[in-house]
């Protein structure tokens, strides 16, 4: 039973740390800032989420895995509202 | 192994992000690094377990700190191109003076004296008796109390001479915090959801700092964040700095403390000392209405001198 | 698992810090503050692990503390009124 | 070298550096930066010498960290009140400028750092 949690856990966080390389790659490779911004979004959500989902058989029941699901749920929350407002300045700027 | 790894990473980062705050030619480049910085000083001193600093420097340097010094970058901007760069000899001497200094201070760190100063169980003797479990509570609160509360006089201080900044005609006015120009924007929906969110975790941080890492200026931040939040997405208006319940707030706290101080000389024969069996729940008292007005404090600090006045 | 947890985070670190390198080519303000916002969302999921990694509950608390306030700085640049590409004039906003 | 060294490393770099760009850089909000730096390179050093200091079945001295926390409200309290400073200079002269040349008004401009 361990092990196999603690192959989801390698499993999930190898995961999650790809999408962080992925976000990064396209921060640094897309050629404008939107499809940048998009890449960034990516990062957040899926790559965070990862992380946190691996990490969750670790972490004491039930209040420290609700700390963690939170701490995804504020990332969310505040990444994406932060995006589109990005998002309108870029295109104020553009136009 | 990979611990050491992780902090030679982590050590290169800090550095690189500070040598480009220093050399940047643009401010607001300048200035994102910084927040950058504040972000990577905050994972180590986790690194160096002091949490209760990783707490303070991720709240101030990810967050207040970053939005004071964007909002002046970006009044700033037009300013720049004037600037007068300094000369080469001046740049080499300072370069010269630095590297002195540097290496000076490292070599206090490469060989320190041989007997190590420590103040911890003397720390932890008076944590006993104060029946606090987190010991950087316990000097804040107990050891070192005096220090406390003069810190949060120089925060008061402070605000004076931020308000003592504005115009005459403009005394005891309305705040120039820069507030989003565009209402009823996704940013509102933000300020609706986050603040519930962050007062629960300020109380929690408040309530946890008696035994575990966080504390009252950690609680304290959040509750600025969030109020300033609100202002900023327009859901609720900027106070004119002359209400008398906001200056209340301000000084709630810190008089709390120093009464709980002055009852000390009758009850337990010193400033700032506690009745036995009572430190405890006076601690917490004080440090109840140190979180409110920190948080009042450092949102006003943050929200900048007065620029106009309420319109009648 | 200790190690593989570092390594992660160390990973992390590296991958979202690269991004940084946003913050010295820009071209436009935005884009500095999404390697910005990308480091705060890596500090997190860096702290996440770190917390897993040495069994410290408390670091949870400052990832947290992260995940509440990294949205900060971003709120402060999205109102902080017009950025390098010059002033916009009112007419020219799309609202 | 074990982790507290190098941090303890790092710290004197940032002092140096912070002192450098308080020096060098003409620009007042820039000055705030650096002398944020050269505080934080402090404070540093403060953190490696309460590591040095753990005893008493702690991580390390908590009278350093207390100080610490103290040093970063009061380095917060300062910065907020420069930049007002600096506002206000601006707000006067049309310029944020510490060179007395420049600026028409020149004790606010010593005055302003």
């Amino acid at each position: 039973m361990t092990a196999a949690l603690n192959i989801f856990t390698v499993l999930a966080v190898s995961a999650g740390t790809f999408f962080f390389l992925a976000g990064t790659v396209g921060l640094l490779r897309f050629p404008n800032t939107l499809t940048r911004l998009h890449a960034l979004t990516k990062a957040d959500n899926v790559g965070l989420g990862l992380v946190v989902f691996g990490l969750l058989p670790l972490v004491e029941w039930p209040f420290g895995a609700l700390k963690l699901i939170a701490v995804w749920l504020l990332v969310q929350l505040s990444g994406s509202i932060i995006a589109q407002l990005i998002a309108i300045i870029v295109r104020r700027e553009e136009s | 192994m990979a611990a050491f790894i992780f902090n030679v990473v982590l050590v290169a980062l800090l550095l690189a992000v500070a040598t480009w705050v220093i050399t940047s030619r643009a401010a607001f480049s300048a200035v994102v690094a910084f927040v950058a910085y504040g972000l990577l000083l905050a994972i180590v001193w986790v690194e160096l377990s002091a949490i209760d600093i990783a707490l303070t420097e991720a709240a101030i340097g990810g967050g207040v700190t970053g939005m004071l010094l964007l909002g002046a970058a970006s009044r700033l901007r037009e300013t720049e191109a004037t600037a007068v760069s300094t000369s080469v000899p001046l740049r080499l001497t300072a370069a010269v003076l630095c590297a002195l200094i540097t290496a000076g201070l490292a070599a206090i760190v490469l060989f320190p004296p041989n007997t190590v100063f420590t103040l911890a169980p003397d720390a932890m003797a008076h944590l006993l008796e104060s029946g606090l479990g987190n010991p950087v509570a316990g000097v804040l609160f107990v050891y070192r109390a005096f220090d406390t509360l003069l810190e949060k006089a120089v925060l008061v201080l402070a605000l004076v001479g931020v308000w003592s900044l504005a115009p005459d005609r403009f005394w005891g006015g309305i705040p120039g915090l820069q507030v989003y120009q565009q209402p009823n924007s996704v940013l509102t929906l933000l300020s609706q959801i986050l603040p519930p969110v962050g007062i629960v975790v300020g109380i929690y941080m408040f309530w946890t700092g008696a035994n575990n890492p966080g504390g009252a200026f950690q609680g304290g931040t959040v509750l600025a964040a969030m109020w300033l939040l609100v202002m900023i997405s327009g859901l609720q208006r900027v106070p004119s700095t002359n209400r008398r319940a906001l200056r209340l707030l301000v000084i709630v706290g810190p008089a709390i403390f120093l009464a709980i101080g002055l009852v000390g000389f009758a009850l337990a024969g010193g400033f700032l000392a506690y009745p036995a069996g009572y430190a405890k729940p006076l601690i917490i008292v004080a440090e109840a209405a140190l979180t409110l007005s920190i948080g009042v404090t450092l949102g006003l600090l943050a929200a900048g001198p007065p620029e106009r006045m309420r319109q009648r | 698992m200790t190690s593989f947890l570092t390594g992660a985070a160390c990973v992390v670190l590296a991958a979202t810090a690269l991004g940084l390198l946003r913050i010295l080519y820009g071209p436009a303000d935005a884009d500095r503050m999404m390697a910005a916002q990308l480091l705060g969302t890596g500090g997190v999921a860096v702290l996440l692990l770190l917390a897993a990694a040495t069994e410290s509950p408390a670091t949870v608390d400052v990832a947290l503390m992260l995940a509440l306030l990294a949205a900060f700085a971003s709120v402060a640049f999205v109102s902080s009124g017009p950025r390098s590409q010059g002033k916009i004039p009112p007419a020219m906003d799309p609202r | 070298m074990n982790a507290v060294t190098l941090f303890g490393l790092c710290g004197p770099i940032l002092v140096g550096l912070g002192l450098f760009g308080l020096i060098t850089n003409p620009q007042p909000l820039r000055k705030i930066l650096a002398f944020n730096l050269l505080g934080s390179g402090t404070f540093l050093l403060f953190g490696v010498i309460a590591r040095r200091g753990a005893a008493a079945g702690l991580d390390g001295d908590p009278v350093p960290q207390a100080l610490v926390i103290t040093g970063i409200v009061v380095a917060f309290a300062a910065t907020a009140m420069a930049i007002a400073l600096l506002l206000r200079l601006f707000q006067e002269t049309g310029q944020a400028t510490l060179d007395p040349g420049d600026a028409n008004d020149t004790s606010a401009a010593t005055d302003a750092l």
